[in-house]
């Protein structure tokens, strides 16, 4: 065997060179497979009786000699000499080499794929984007709902906050209202307006109304404390009583704009 | 694949109950063999322990049956359409309501809401004191589904919304559109 | 009234993937419980002659088996053209997704998709908080009629290197029939 062996071995030193070669002055790119096929053909070497580190030790010499640069061709005829090994390997092992084997052309696609990016992502749970979405069979035409509880529940969310919005414009209506009113009001009623009793309920309400406001706002609009219920008369004079006990000060940045109310310095309200 | 499978395919997928002849163009079927398979159908159903049962009393259905309707109550609690549910939704909120009141928030079809609404059990309409006006409230019931699923929380944050300012939930409207329905 | 018919119960009415745990709030029973119900009940569908199954790949569901699909197919047609379900596949796969970022994978003619999946009530479109660009979801719907499948994080990930080396999925549709349905 060893004899015979020997003998192979330099007639595929020969062929091989033959062939590349060859390859060299070929116009069309032959790849690697085809070399080795052609020399297999040719009786060159034996596919079941090849020595796989010597065929690419010497092909590799061969190229580095010839400054071939397709590192791809190189690499296929590695593998493909791998792959005759396998072959042989596999019927030395009494296996059908014949036989379809998914999951060598796996193999081979993803080595034809290996000059490109794949990071590492593995490739065995991956189907194609034509395949990601799968139907669902458990949709049914009628269910026999409507409305679940979350709806339910949402809608009464989306109603209380309308409520809320039409409890605040009907504050302020009424607040309007007042103020409309006070053209109409008698002199017997501005006179007790003027009246000392009538004034410290106002100024003490309407202080009550800034130390909460104040605790979330220095500079109060005039108009938010008449939404609390009072007209703009009887504010505004109960503000007036408040500045000139320094507790607060009014501010206008121009004639006839609003009016707002902050705390004197130095001073709670 | 057999015809009875495809029977009862058609069966879970429409989800309501089908006359034979429906049943038999869907499956590409005559009508007869469509029965006499139906009928081995729903004796599977019946004799196997299983919470589905097939009913033929108006047309052929696959249903849960009676024993485990609380599951089917629980996860569907009413079968309102969106404006029924929506003068619901009113009534919870400001109950007790006065019938006129309603029809002032909801506009004159509330009146067959509300009717729908007592038939389900879910509001009861009762005479105020005088006897001039209805009074609605909802019932236990409806109570009863809003416990349900555990979701408290959604309500403990209703109720909250209650107590707090206007202002925020306001202005919240102002920005986010409404989703439901 | 078996816990496991509960289950059953409650798996055909929910009509979607649900967890363990969803099941166990519903049925009031212990996880371990329900999970161990579900295996039998999972078991006595795989191997009754029966076109319904349970699927337990991404939470539990009843369904229609394989074989059968073809009715559900009938009766609920889901008429998407190969490219539009591709452009839905691309974005269950990255939501959520800009709506600049799906022109890149799929083209220009992707906006034409967008709005025929809006207008399916299949994906939803929102400003993002800046207000500058679109964000694109898949809605409850999505989920309803359809479902995921492979390695989809690794898929999303190629799609990510597909557009970094510029070898679009754009340039693949030209070459490659479509093999889905």
């Amino acid at each position: 065997m060893d004899s015979n062996v020997l003998k192979k071995r330099s007639d595929l030193e020969f062929g091989l060179e033959e062939n590349i070669n060859t390859f060299q002055t070929d116009d069309k790119a032959v790849d690697g497979i085809e070399i080795l096929f052609e020399m297999a053909k040719s009786g060159k070497i034996d596919p079941w009786n090849i020595d796989i580190a010597d065929v690419t030790d010497k092909y590799l010499q061969k190229l580095v000699e010839l400054k071939a640069n397709n590192l791809k061709l190189t690499g296929r005829t590695l593998f493909f000499a791998a792959l005759l090994l396998r072959l042989k390997s596999d019927v030395l092992e009494g296996i059908n080499v014949f036989e379809e084997k998914p999951e060598e052309a796996q193999f081979l696609d993803e080595i034809s794929d290996f000059e490109e990016d794949s990071e590492s992502i593995n490739y065995n749970n991956v189907i194609s984007l034509d395949e990601v979405l799968e139907r669902r069979t458990s949709v049914r035409l009628y269910k026999n709902r409507v409305v679940t509880l979350e709806e339910l529940v949402k809608q009464l969310e989306f109603y209380e906050k309308i409520d809320r919005r039409l409890a605040l414009r009907n504050k302020q209506k009424k607040s309007v209202g007042k103020y409309r009113s006070y053209e109409n009001f008698t002199p017997e009623d501005i006179i007790n307006m003027a009246h000392d009793e009538y004034i410290e309920t106002s100024v003490s309400k309407i202080q009550q109304s800034l130390e909460k406001l104040f605790e979330t706002d220095s500079k109060i609009e005039l108009n938010e404390l008449i939404d609390a219920g009072m007209d703009k008369v009887s504010v505004y004079i109960a503000l007036l009583f408040l500045a000139s006990r320094s507790r607060i000060d009014l501010v206008q940045d121009e004639f006839y704009s609003d009016l707002y109310i902050v705390q004197e310095i130095n001073n709670t309200v | 694949m057999t015809l009875k499978c495809r029977i009862e395919a058609a069966l879970f997928v429409i989800g309501k109950a089908v006359t034979v002849e429906e049943i038999a163009e869907i499956v590409k079927a005559k009508p007869e063999e469509v029965e006499s398979e139906l009928l081995d159908l729903l004796m599977d159903y019946s004799s196997r322990e299983s919470a589905l049962e097939i009913d033929d009393e108006n047309g052929y259905i696959i249903q849960v049956r009676e024993e485990y309707k609380d599951i089917v109550e629980k996860l569907i609690p009413v079968e309102l359409k969106p404006p029924v549910l929506r003068t619901l939704s009113v009534i919870a909120l400001k109950e007790p309501l006065r019938q006129s009141s309603l029809k002032e928030l909801r506009g004159a079809t509330a009146y067959d809401h509300i009717a729908e609404l007592l038939e389900k059990g879910l509001i009861t309409r009762k005479k105020d004191k005088n006897g001039r006006s209805f009074i609605l409230k909802t019932t236990p019931k409806f109570a009863e589904y809003f416990k349900l699923k555990g979701d408290t929380k959604a309500l403990a944050k209703i109720l909250d919304l209650n107590k707090k300012t206007s202002k925020t939930i306001v202005e919240n409207e102002e920005t986010e559109g409404f989703s439901g329905e």
